[in-house]
C-alpha cells in the first residue's frame, strides 16, 4: 500500500520536476500512475482473495493533533480500490499519447500541471476508499475535487470550461458541507476521528438523529454521484476534462460517492441490530429510478458525444442506486431477506465495476475520435468506422455493453438487479411490492432507451458518410491509446462471459458489509459458470442462466450463419450507391442524430419541453421555399426550474443590497450607535 | 533576558521609524526596512523560546503570555513578508507615480510606527496602555490609508479615523467600567493590569462588567471590522497602499480581536462564560451573513478582499462564541491562518492590479496567460480563503465547526455553512473569471518581479504547511493560549 | 441424448425446429390473410422459396457501407436463433443445464434489433436511418411492457425461467386463470403485432419507404444477407409466439417418452396456429397507425400489464 | 465619600447633559464649539470637586490638563479651522432637530434604566456618573451621526469623550494618572490629524471631507 502511495507521489513529484519538458513529464508521470495502479491492484486483490473479514490497516503520520490518520482496507474498500485501479491502468496507458495528440499547443508547464493533477487525483481517490478515519476521508475527498477541478479547467482555457469547473466546485462543495456536518456530528460524539470510534458512537443514536445524519450524508454523496436533480454539474464538467480524465471521473469518481453511501448506510450509521429505517432504502431506490430514467432520456437528445456519455453516467448511477436501495430495504428483514439483500448488493457492486469498464471504454473511444477530429458534435462526424476501425469496434463493444445486451457485462448486472427487484416484489405484497416492480419496469425502459441512444451515437458518429472534412481526414488513434481501450474492452467481455469468477471478488465486500452470506454463496452456488438468484422466500426455485454457455452458443450459431451468409456461390459483393429514390446520394441524405431522436422527443415532450423555431426563406410567394432553417433545443427541467431561479434570486438580492448602501459617513456612525444602543438593551440590562 | 526583550521588541520598529527619516535613498530605505523586520522576527522567536521554557513574563505595563505570542508571531511574520514585498512593489509604484520618490521616507517611517503601536497592543498588559496603543494604530494607519492623497484615499481615511475613533472611545468607556469594578474589589490604588484583574475576575460585579464588555465589544469590534460596525473597513482596506492593506487586514483587525479576547476572559470569569459567548456568537453570525451579498456582487478586487476579512473575523468570533477548548483553539488557529492567507491574497491582488492598471475585476482577465505564477498564487489564496483543503483555513474552519457541533449550535452551524458555500461560489467565480479567459491587450506583459513573488512564496508555503499539518510546537503554543482564555 | 431431464440435445433440437418452422408460420399467416381478403394468395411454402432464391443470389453492397455491414446479418441471425434456444417447445420444466431465462430471451431479441438498426445506419441514406429511428422508438416502449407481462407471471412462480414458469403453471389452462392472467394475456395480445412487426404497428408487406419500419432497415441488404435477415425475422416471430404460449398456456408433460414429445409437439403446433390466426385477423381487419399514435396504442398494453401486476401483488 | 459631593457631582452631571442638549440643538457651529468648551469646563470643575473630596492629587492634575486642553486648546483649534475654512455657519443636519432630540431623550432614558438595573455599581462609581457618562458618550456620537459637516463630527467626538472623562473621574478610586495623560495626548493627536485632513480636502477638492461618498457597496 505504501508502494502505491509512493508511486502516485513519485508521479506527482516527477511531473513537477519535469515541468520543463512536457514530453518527459507526460511519460514519467503516467508511468508512475501506471505503477501506482498496478500496486493498487495488488493491494486490493490481496485483500479480496485473502481470508474474508481481514482488514489491512496502516497508520499514517500524525499530521493533526486532534485526529489520528490511518488507512484501513476491508473488503468494501478493496473492491472500490480494485475498480479505481482497473480504470487507472487504462487511463495511464492512454494518457500520454492523448495529451500530446489532442493539445500539441499546450506548453510543457501546462502538461506537467495536468499530469501532476492526474496523479494527485488518482492518489486521493485510492486513499479515499482506503481511509480509516474521517479526517483522511475528508482531506482526500476535497483533494479529489480540487485535482479534478484543475484538470477540468486546464483542458483549454476558454470561459466554457471555467464555468463548468465553477459549477462543479460549488455544487460538490455544498455536498461537502453536508458531509462535514454528518461526519463531525459523529466525531464530536465519539471524541475521535477513526471509523471504529464513529461506529461505536453511532451505536446509541436515537432514530431521528440517525436518519437525519444519513440523509445529510446521502445528500452530500448524491451531489458527487450526480443523482437527479443534483446532476447539473456532471454533464458540463465531465466532457470538459481530458478524455482519459473524463473516463476516470465518470467511471470511478462517481463510484467513490457510492462507496461513501455504502460506508455510511451499512457500516457507520447502521443500527447495531435490526433492519435499517425504511425511509433510507426507499429514498435511495426512488432517487435511483428517477436518475436512471431521466439520465437516459436527456442523454438521448445530446449531440455532443462526451455530454451524451456523461448523461449516461447519471443513468447508470441510478441503476446502481436501485440495487443499493433495494439492499437497504431488504437487509436484515426476516426470512430470505438477507439472501435477497446480498443479491441486490451484488448486483449494485457488479454494475459498479461493469459501468467503470464500459463507460471508461466509451470515453476513451470518444477521446480518440476527439483528438483525431477535434469535433465533439456528432452531427459533424460520420463514416469514421472505415478510417478508425479499432476505435469504432471498441466503441460498438462498449455500446452493446452499456445497453445491457447479452452477452456482455452490462446485461449480467442488470439481470441480477431485475432478479433482486422481482424477489423484493414477491416479498412485499401491497404498494411496496408494486413500487418495486414499477421501478423494474422503469429499468427495462431505461435499457431500451439506452440501446436507442447508442444506436444513434454509434451510427451517426462512425457509420454512413463523413459530413465534414475533419471526419473525412481522420486517422486511427496511436497504438498506446488503442491498448488502453483494448484493456477495458477485454474487461467488458470477461465480466460478461464469465461473471461467475468475478463473484469470488465480491464475497468480501458483500459478506463484510451485510454480515450475511457472500456473493458467490448466493449467486454462483451452482458453480462459477452458472448465475442463479433465488426469488422465493425459500429460494428453492432459483432462476439460473449461464452466460458462458450462451456465449458459446452464439459463437457456434454465428459460425453457421457465416457459412449461410457467404451464400451458395460465394462471389465478391458488387458495390453500388445507396438507394435514395434514384437521386445521387450525398452526405446530406444521411439521417442526422436530431432526426433520429426526434420521435422519442415527441413521445416524451412533457419532460423535454422542446423548443423549436423554423425560419423559411421564400422567394416572394410562400409556395416557393428557398431555404428552411430549423433550430430546436431541449431544456434540463431541474436546471431551468431550480438552479437558474435560485441563482437569479441570490444575484438579484445581493445586487439590490449592494445598491442600497450609500457611502455616507453619518450612516456609518449611525450604525455603530444603533448597534450599541440595541446591544445595551438586549444584553446590558441586568437579569 | 525575556524581560529585556519585552521592551526591546517595541523599540526596534520605533527606532527604525526614526532612522528612516535620516535618508532619502530608496535602496537604503528598503534595506533598513527588511533588516529591521528580520531582526523583529529573530527577537520574537527568541522570546517565544524563552516563554515556552519559562512561562509568561511581565515587565511593568508589558506582559507576554502564550496568547499574545500567537498574535505576535503573526504580526512579525507578516511584517517581514510585507517588507520583502515592498521592495518590488515600490519600484512599480514609483514608476507609475503612485508614490512620490521624495516622500518615501515618511512612508517607511509611518509603516514602522504603525508596526510599533501594534507590537505594543499585543504586548500590553495594562488595559489603558492597550487602549492608547490601539488609538495609536488608528492614527498612524489612518495617515497611511490616505497616503496616496487623492480624493478617494482621503475619504476612506476620514471614514476610517472617525468611525474607529468612535469605536475606540467606546472601548475606553468599557475599559473604565471594568477598571471601576476591579478597583471597587481591590480597594486602595486599583490597577489596570489585565493579569491582576484576572486574579480577582470572579469576584467582580457582574452587572457593571457586563455593560463594560458590551462597550468593549462594540468599540474594539468596530476596529476589528465586525458587522454591522464594519462599513469603514472595505473603504480603508481598498484605498490603502497594498502593503498597508495586507497589514490592516492581516494583523490590525486581529489586534482588536486580541483586545476583545482579553476582555472576554474577564467577562467570562465575572458573568459566567455564557454571556460573552452569546454576544460574540451574535456578532459573528451577523458578520458572516452581512458580508455575503457584498462579496457576491462585488466589482472591486480589493473591496472584495475587505469584505472577506469581515466574513473571516465573523468566523473567528463564531469560534470564540462556540467556546470550549475546540472552538477557541479553532478561533486562534483561524486568526493565524486568515492573517497569512489574506496577506497573500492582497499581495497577489496588488500585483494583478498593477499589471492591469485597474481594480475592476471585469477588466482583469486571463491573468494566467500574462502572469502565470502570480495568477497561481491568486487562485491558491482564493481557494484557501474559500476553505478548500489542503490549505490552512480549511483546518481552522473545521475546528470552529467542531466547536459548534460539539455544543449543539445547529442553527448557527446551518447559517454558517450556507453562507460559506455561497461565498465560496462568489469568490471562485471572481477568481476564475480573472485567472482564465483572454487577456486584454492593455495588460502589462513584463516579467514578474522577484521580491513580491518571494514574499508570496513565503506566505503560501506557510499556508500549505499549516493546511497539511500542525507542527507539535505550534500546537502546544495554541493549546496553552487556549488555556489562557478558557482557563 | 434425447433422454434425461430435457438435456442440451433436446434444447438444440427444439431450437432447430423453431428455425425450420419460422418461415412456415409466416406463410400460413400470409395465406390466411389472403383468404380473409378473398384472394388466392401464395402457397404457405412461399417464404421458403424466397429464402432459397435469396441465398442463391449474389450481393450488392452500398459503397459507403463499412466493414460491419457484412457481418450484421450473421450476428442478427445468430442472436435471434439463440433466443430460440430458450423457448420450451416440446415440453416444460427447467432444462438440466441452464442457459437463460425470459430476460435473456428478450435481451437477445433486443440485441438483434440493435444490430439491425446499426446496420441500417451503416449504408447511409435516409430510409435506413428512418427505419432505424422508428424501430428504436417503438422498441423501448414495447420492452418494458413485455417485461411486466413476464413479471406478472414470474412473481407468482418465483422464477423468470420459461421452462420453470410453464411447469409452475402446469396444465391449468384457461380454466385456472386468475384475473391477472387474463389482463396479462390481453396486454400480450396488444403487444404481439408490435413485437412481430405487423399491422397496426408496422406493415411487413409494404415497400413504400415512408411507411415501413422493419423493412426500411433491410433496404440495403441483398442476396444471402437479406436472406439471413428474413430468416431472422421469421424466427423472431415464431419465438415471440412461443414465448406467449409458454407464458400463458404451456403443456406440462414431465415424462420424456416419445408420446409426451409428440403430444407436446402437437400442442405447440396448435397454439402457434391459434396465435397466427389471431395475427392474420388483426392484420386484415385493422389499418396501420400513424407512428405518433403508436405510443397511445402501446399504452393500452402498458395499462393492462400494470393492472395485471397490481392484481398479482396486492 | 460625603453626601454633598455626590449631590454636587449629580448636579454637574445634569449641567453636562444640558450642555450636550445645547450642542445637539445648536443651530450654528460656533455655538456648538462654545458648548463643548463649557462642557469641558464643567468636567474640570467636577475633577476639582472630586479632588477635594477624595484628596487625590492626581485628580487635580487631570482637572488642570482637562481645563487647558479640552476647555481651551481644542475649542480654539476648532475655531481656527472654522475661520480658516470659511464654511457656512448653518448646521446641515441629516434628520430634523426635533427627531434628534427625541432620540436623545430615548438614549438618556435608556442609560438611566440601564444603570438602575445594576444595583451594586453605586459604590464603584460616584452618584449618577455612570448613567450620565453613558448618556453623554452616546449623545456625542448621536451628534456625529446627525450632522453632515466634518467639524460637527469632531465636536461630537470631543463631547462624547467628555462623557468618558466624567465617568473616569467619578470612579471612586480615580484612574491612574499616566493613563489619563496618555489618553488626552491621544485625543490631541487625533484632533490634529483630523484637522489636517479636513483642511487638506478643503484645499485639494473644494468639498467638506465628511460629504465625500464615492466609496460604497
Amino acid at each position: 500500500m505504501l508502494l502505491m502511495a509512493a508511486c502516485y507521489g513519485a508521479g506527482a513529484l516527477a511531473s513537477l520536476l519535469a515541468r520543463r519538458s512536457g514530453r518527459l513529464a507526460l511519460g514519467v508521470g503516467h508511468l508512475a500512475a501506471l505503477a501506482g495502479a498496478v500496486a493498487g491492484l495488488g493491494v486490493s486483490l490481496g485483500v479480496l482473495l485473502g481470508d474474508p473479514g481481514r482488514t489491512l490497516t496502516q497508520a499514517l503520520p500524525d499530521l493533526f493533533p486532534f485526529a489520528r490518520l490511518s488507512l484501513a482496507v476491508d473488503g468494501l474498500s478493496a473492491f472500490f480500490l480494485l475498480v479505481i485501479s482497473l480504470v487507472a491502468v487504462a487511463a495511464a496507458l492512454y494518457g500520454p499519447a492523448y495529451l500530446r495528440a489532442h493539445s500539441p499547443a499546450a506548453g510543457p508547464a501546462r502538461q506537467a500541471a495536468q499530469v501532476l493533477a492526474l496523479n494527485v487525483f488518482l492518489g486521493c481517490m485510492a486513499f479515499l476508499v482506503c481511509a480509516g478515519d474521517a479526517m483522511t476521508f475528508l482531506l482526500c475527498w476535497e483533494g479529489m475535487t480540487l485535482a479534478s477541478y484543475v484538470l477540468v479547467v486546464s483542458e483549454d482555457r476558454d470561459g466554457e470550461n471555467a464555468r463548468a469547473g465553477l459549477l462543479y466546485m460549488v455544487m460538490t462543495h455544498g455536498g461537502t458541507a453536508l458531509l462535514l456536518i454528518a461526519f463531525l456530528a459523529l466525531t464530536e460524539r465519539a471524541g475521535a476521528f477513526d471509523f471504529a470510534a464513529l461506529r461505536a458512537a453511532a451505536g446509541d443514536l436515537d432514530g431521528t438523529t440517525r436518519t437525519t445524519l444519513f440523509f445529510l450524508a446521502f445528500g452530500g454523496f448524491a451531489t458527487k454521484a450526480g443523482v437527479v436533480p443534483l446532476h447539473v454539474w456532471l454533464p458540463r464538467a465531465h466532457p470538459a476534462a481530458p478524455s482519459h480524465v473524463s473516463a476516470l471521473m465518470s467511471g470511478v469518481m462517481l463510484k467513490v460517492a457510492i462507496y461513501g453511501m455504502l460506508r455510511f448506510g451499512f457500516d457507520l450509521l447502521a443500527p447495531v441490530a435490526g433492519p435499517l429505517p425504511a425511509s433510507w432504502g426507499w429514498t435511495v431506490l426512488v432517487a435511483g429510478t428517477i436518475s436512471a430514467v431521466l439520465g437516459v432520456l436527456y442523454a438521448l437528445q445530446q449531440h455532443d458525444l462526451k455530454r451524451l456519455l456523461a448523461f449516461h453516467s447519471v443513468e447508470n448511477i441510478g441503476i446502481i442506486l436501485i440495487g443499493v436501495g433495494l439492499a437497504m430495504i431488504l437487509w436484515r428483514t426476516e426470512g430470505a431477506g438477507g439472501v435477497l439483500a446480498t443479491v441486490a448488493l451484488t448486483a449494485a457492486l457488479l454494475h459498479t465495476v461493469n459501468h467503470a469498464a464500459f463507460k471508461g471504454l466509451l470515453f476513451l473511444a470518444a477521446g480518440s475520435v476527439l483528438c483525431r477530429t477535434h469535433v465533439r458534435n456528432i452531427e459533424e462526424l460520420g463514416g469514421l468506422a472505415r478510417r478508425m476501425p479499432w476505435t469504432a469496434g471498441l466503441f460498438l463493444l462498449g455500446a452493446v455493453a452499456i445497453s445491457g445486451l447479452p452477452p456482455l457485462n452490462g446485461f449480467v448486472s442488470e439481470w441480477l438487479t431485475f432478479q433482486a427487484l422481482l424477489g423484493g416484489a414477491s416479498r412485499f405484497h401491497g404498494p411496496a411490492g408494486l413500487g418495486i416492480v414499477f421501478s423494474a419496469a422503469m429499468l427495462a425502459l431505461t435499457g431500451g432507451l439506452a440501446a436507442a441512444c447508442f444506436a444513434k451515437a454509434f451510427g451517426v458518429t462512425f457509420l454512413g458518410r463523413a459530413r465534414t472534412p475533419q471526419a473525412e481526414h481522420a486517422t486511427e488513434a496511436p497504438p498506446s491509446m488503442i491498448a488502453g481501450m483494448v484493456w477495458l474492452g477485454a474487461l467488458c467481455v470477461a465480466l460478461g462471459v464469465a461473471p461467475g469468477y468475478a463473484m469470488r471478488l465480491l464475497d468480501a465486500p458483500t459478506a463484510g458489509l451485510l454480515h450475511g452470506p457472500g456473493a458467490s454463496a448466493v449467486v454462483t452456488a451452482r458453480g462459477p459458470l452458472v448465475l442463479s438468484a433465488g426469488l422465493t422466500l425459500s429460494g428453492i426455485s432459483a432462476t439460473t442462466i449461464s452466460m458462458t454457455v450462451m456465449a458459446a452458443l452464439l459463437i457456434a450459431l454465428a459460425a453457421m450463419a457465416w457459412i449461410l451468409r457467404r451464400g451458395v456461390r460465394s462471389a465478391a459483393p458488387r458495390t453500388a450507391p445507396t438507394w435514395t429514390s434514384g437521386m445521387i446520394p450525398t452526405a446530406r441524405f444521411d439521417y442526422t442524430a436530431t432526426a433520429f431522436a426526434k420521435p422519442l422527443r415527441f413521445v416524451f415532450a412533457a419532460l423535454y419541453r422542446p423548443r423549436r423555431e423554423v425560419t423559411r426563406e421564400t422567394a416572394g410567394t410562400p409556395y416557393v421555399v428557398r431555404r428552411i432553417r430549423y433550430a430546436g433545443e431541449i431544456v434540463d427541467l431541474s436546471e431551468t426550474q431550480i438552479y437558474h431561479r435560485v441563482q437569479r434570486g441570490i444575484t438579484a438580492l445581493s445586487r439590490t443590497i449592494r445598491a442600497r448602501s450609500t457611502g455616507r459617513i453619518y450612516g456609518y456612525i449611525g450604525f455603530v450607535l444603533g448597534t450599541l444602543f440595541v446591544a445595551l438593551l438586549l444584553f446590558g440590562v441586568g437579569q | 533576558m525575556a524581560e529585556t526583550l519585552l521592551w526591546v521588541l517595541p523599540l526596534v520598529p520605533a527606532v527604525t521609524a526614526l532612522a528612516m527619516l535620516t535618508t532619502r535613498s530608496r535602496r537604503i530605505l528598503s534595506a533598513i526596512d527588511v533588516a529591521s523586520s528580520a531582526v523583529l522576527v529573530a527577537l520574537t522567536l527568541l522570546l517565544a523560546r524563552e516563554v515556552q521554557a519559562g512561562g509568561p513574563r511581565s515587565l511593568g505595563v508589558f506582559r507576554v503570555d502564550d496568547l499574545g505570542l500567537v498574535f505576535l508571531l503573526l504580526l512579525v511574520v507578516l511584517t517581514l513578508a510585507v517588507s520583502i514585498y515592498t521592495v518590488g512593489w515600490l519600484g512599480q509604484a514609483v514608476a507609475v507615480g503612485n508614490m512620490k520618490a521624495e516622500s518615501l521616507r515618511s512612508y517607511f517611517a509611518l509603516v514602522h510606527a504603525f508596526v510599533a503601536t501594534m507590537v505594543v497592543t499585543v504586548l500590553a498588559d495594562n488595559l489603558g496602555v492597550l487602549w492608547i496603543a490601539m488609538e495609536g494604530t488608528t492614527i498612524t494607519s489612518a495617515v497611511l490609508v490616505g497616503y496616496h492623497g487623492h480624493r478617494h484615499g482621503l475619504e476612506a481615511a476620514w471614514k476610517y479615523i472617525i468611525v474607529t475613533t468612535i469605536g475606540i472611545s467606546f472601548g475606553l468607556f468599557g475599559t473604565v467600567l471594568v477598571y471601576a469594578a476591579a478597583a471597587d474589589v481591590m480597594g486602595g490604588a486599583g490597577t489596570m493590569s489585565w493579569s491582576a484583574i484576572m486574579q480577582v475576575a470572579p469576584t467582580l460585579d457582574p452587572g457593571i462588567v457586563r455593560i463594560g464588555f458590551i462597550f468593549v465589544m462594540i468599540g474594539y469590534g468596530t476596529k476589528a471590522g465586525l458587522a454591522p460596525m464594519h462599513l469603514w473597513l472595505p473603504d480603508a482596506h481598498s484605498q490603502a497602499p497594498t502593503p498597508v492593506s495586507a497589514l490592516l487586514s492581516g494583523v490590525l483587525i486581529k489586534c482588536a480581536l486580541l483586545a476583545i479576547i482579553r476582555f472576554q476572559a474577564i467577562a467570562a470569569a465575572a458573568c459566567g462564560p455564557a454571556f460573552p459567548a452569546q454576544v460574540l456568537l451574535v456578532f459573528g453570525l451577523i458578520s458572516v451573513v452581512v458580508a455575503t451579498p457584498f462579496i457576491l456582487a462585488q466589482r472591486d478586487l480589493k473591496r472584495l478582499l475587505g469584505y472577506h476579512s469581515v466574513e473571516h473575523v465573523g468566523i473567528v468570533a463564531l469560534g470564540l462564541g462556540f467556546g470550549g477548548t475546540v472552538g477557541t483553539y479553532g478561533a486562534l488557529l483561524h486568526v493565524v491562518n486568515h492573517g497569512i492567507t489574506k496577506a497573500l491574497a492582497f499581495f497577489a491582488a496588488g500585483t494583478a492590479i498593477a499589471r492591469y492598471g485597474s481594480r475592476d475585476m471585469r477588466a482583469i482577465r486571463g491573468l494566467l496567460a500574462v502572469a502565470p505564477i502570480g495568477a497561481t498564487f491568486l487562485m491558491l489564496a482564493a481557494l484557501s480563503l474559500a476553505g478548500m483543503p489542503p490549505f490552512s483555513i480549511f483546518v481552522s474552519e473545521l475546528m470552529v465547526l467542531r466547536g459548534g457541533i460539539g455544543h449543539g449550535q445547529w442553527v448557527a452551524i446551518a447559517i454558517f455553512l450556507v453562507m460559506v458555500v455561497v461565498i465560496f461560489a462568489g469568490l471562485l467565480h471572481h477568481a476564475g473569471a480573472m485567472a482564465f479567459g483572454e487577456a486584454p491587450a492593455a495588460a502589462g506583459r513584463e516579467p514578474e518581479a522577484w521580491s513580491p513573488l518571494l514574499a508570496m512564496l513565503l506566505l503560501a508555503a506557510i499556508m500549505v504547511l499549516l493546511g497539511l499539518t500542525i507542527p507539535a510546537s505550534f500546537d502546544a503554543l495554541l493549546q496553552r493560549a487556549t488555556e489562557v482564555i478558557v482557563g | 441424448m434425447i433422454t434425461g431431464e430435457s438435456p442440451l440435445g433436446l434444447v438444440l433440437l427444439e431450437m432447430a425446429l423453431l428455425v425450420l418452422l419460422g418461415p412456415l408460420v409466416t406463410g400460413i399467416i400470409q395465406k390466411l390473410k389472403a383468404r380473409l381478403q378473398c384472394r388466392q394468395g401464395a402457397g404457405v411454402l412461399q417464404p421458403y422459396r424466397d429464402l432459397a432464391k435469396l441465398f442463391r443470389k449474389g450481393t450488392v453492397q452500398a459503397e459507403t457501407a463499412s466493414g460491419f455491414f457484412w457481418s450484421i446479418p450473421v450476428l442478427v441471425l445468430a442472436a435471434t436463433v439463440a433466443a430460440g434456444a430458450l423457448v420450451p417447445v416440446l415440453r416444460a420444466g427447467p432444462p438440466a443445464f441452464p442457459m437463460g431465462d425470459a430476460l435473456m430471451l428478450l435481451g437477445l431479441l433486443a440485441l438483434a434489433r440493435f444490430l439491425t438498426a446499426v446496420g441500417a445506419l451503416d449504408a447511409g441514406g435516409a430510409f435506413g436511418g428512418m427505419g432505424a429511428s422508428r424501430e428504436m422508438t417503438i422498441a423501448p416502449l414495447v420492452e418494458p411492457v413485455l417485461m411486466m407481462v413476464v413479471f406478472s407471471t414470474a412473481v407468482a412462480a418465483g422464477t423468470t425461467e420459461l421452462g420453470a414458469l410453464a411447469a409452475h403453471r402446469g396444465t391449468s389452462w384457461i380454466l385456472g386463470w386468475s384475473a391477472a392472467d387474463f389482463l396479462g394475456f390481453a396486454a400480450m395480445l396488444v403487444l404481439l403485432p408490435a413485437e412481430t412487426g405487423r399491422i397496426p404497428v408496422d406493415n411487413p408487406d409494404t415497400h413504400l419507404e415512408l411507411t415501413m419500419l422493419h423493412e426500411g432497415m433491410l433496404l440495403e441488404h441483398s442476396g444471402p444477407g437479406l436472406g439471413c435477415m428474413a430468416l431472422a425475422s421469421h424466427t423472431r416471430q415464431i419465438v415471440t409466439l412461443g414465448l406467449v404460449s409458454a407464458l400463458f398456456f404451456p403443456v406440462a408433460t414431465h415424462g420424456a417418452g416419445a408420446t409426451d414429445l409428440l403430444l407436446g409437439a402437437g400442442a405447440f403446433a396448435a397454439k402457434i396456429l391459434v396465435l397466427a390466426t389471431y395475427l392474420a385477423l388483426v392484420e386484415s381487419s385493422y389499418a396501420k397507425l400513424r407512428l405518433f399514435r403508436v405510443p397511445q396504442y402501446l399504452a393500452i398494453g402498458f395499462v393492462c400489464a400494470l393492472t395485471a401486476l397490481a392484481l398479482r401483488i396486492l | 465619600m460625603s453626601a454633598e459631593t455626590v449631590t454636587i457631582i449629580d448636579d454637574l452631571g445634569a449641567l453636562l447633559l444640558f450642555t450636550m442638549i445645547l450642542i445637539l440643538a445648536a443651530g450654528q457651529i460656533y455655538r456648538a464649539i462654545y458648548a463643548v468648551a463649557a462642557q469641558s469646563l464643567l468636567i474640570a470643575i467636577a475633577g476639582a470637586v472630586l479632588a477635594t473630596a477624595t484628596g487625590n492629587v492626581d485628580l487635580w492634575v487631570i482637572a488642570g490638563v482637562t481645563l487647558a486642553v479640552k476647555a481651551i486648546a481644542l475649542p480654539w483649534v476648532l475655531h481656527w479651522v472654522v475661520r480658516r475654512m470659511k464654511v457656512r455657519r448653518e448646521v446641515e443636519s441629516v434628520i430634523p432637530v426635533a427627531a434628534t432630540l427625541a432620540l436623545a431623550v430615548a438614549i438618556v432614558v435608556m442609560s438611566f434604566h440601564l444603570s438602575a438595573s445594576l444595583g451594586t455599581v453605586r459604590q464603584a462609581i460616584t452618584g449618577n456618573a455612570l448613567p450620565v457618562g453613558i448618556a453623554l458618550t452616546l449623545l456625542g456620537v448621536l451628534v456625529m451621526a446627525t450632522r453632515k459637516t466634518a467639524l460637527h463630527q469632531m465636536v461630537g467626538l470631543f463631547a462624547s469623550e467628555n462623557g468618558i472623562f466624567f465617568t473616569a473621574m467619578a470612579v471612586t478610586q480615580g484612574m491612574p494618572l499616566i493613563i489619563e495623560i496618555g489618553v488626552i495626548l491621544d485625543v490631541i493627536l487625533a484632533a490634529l490629524v483630523m484637522a489636517i485632513m479636513v483642511l487638506r480636502v478643503r484645499s485639494t477638492v473644494d468639498a467638506d471631507i465628511a460629504s465625500l461618498d464615492r466609496l460604497r457597496g
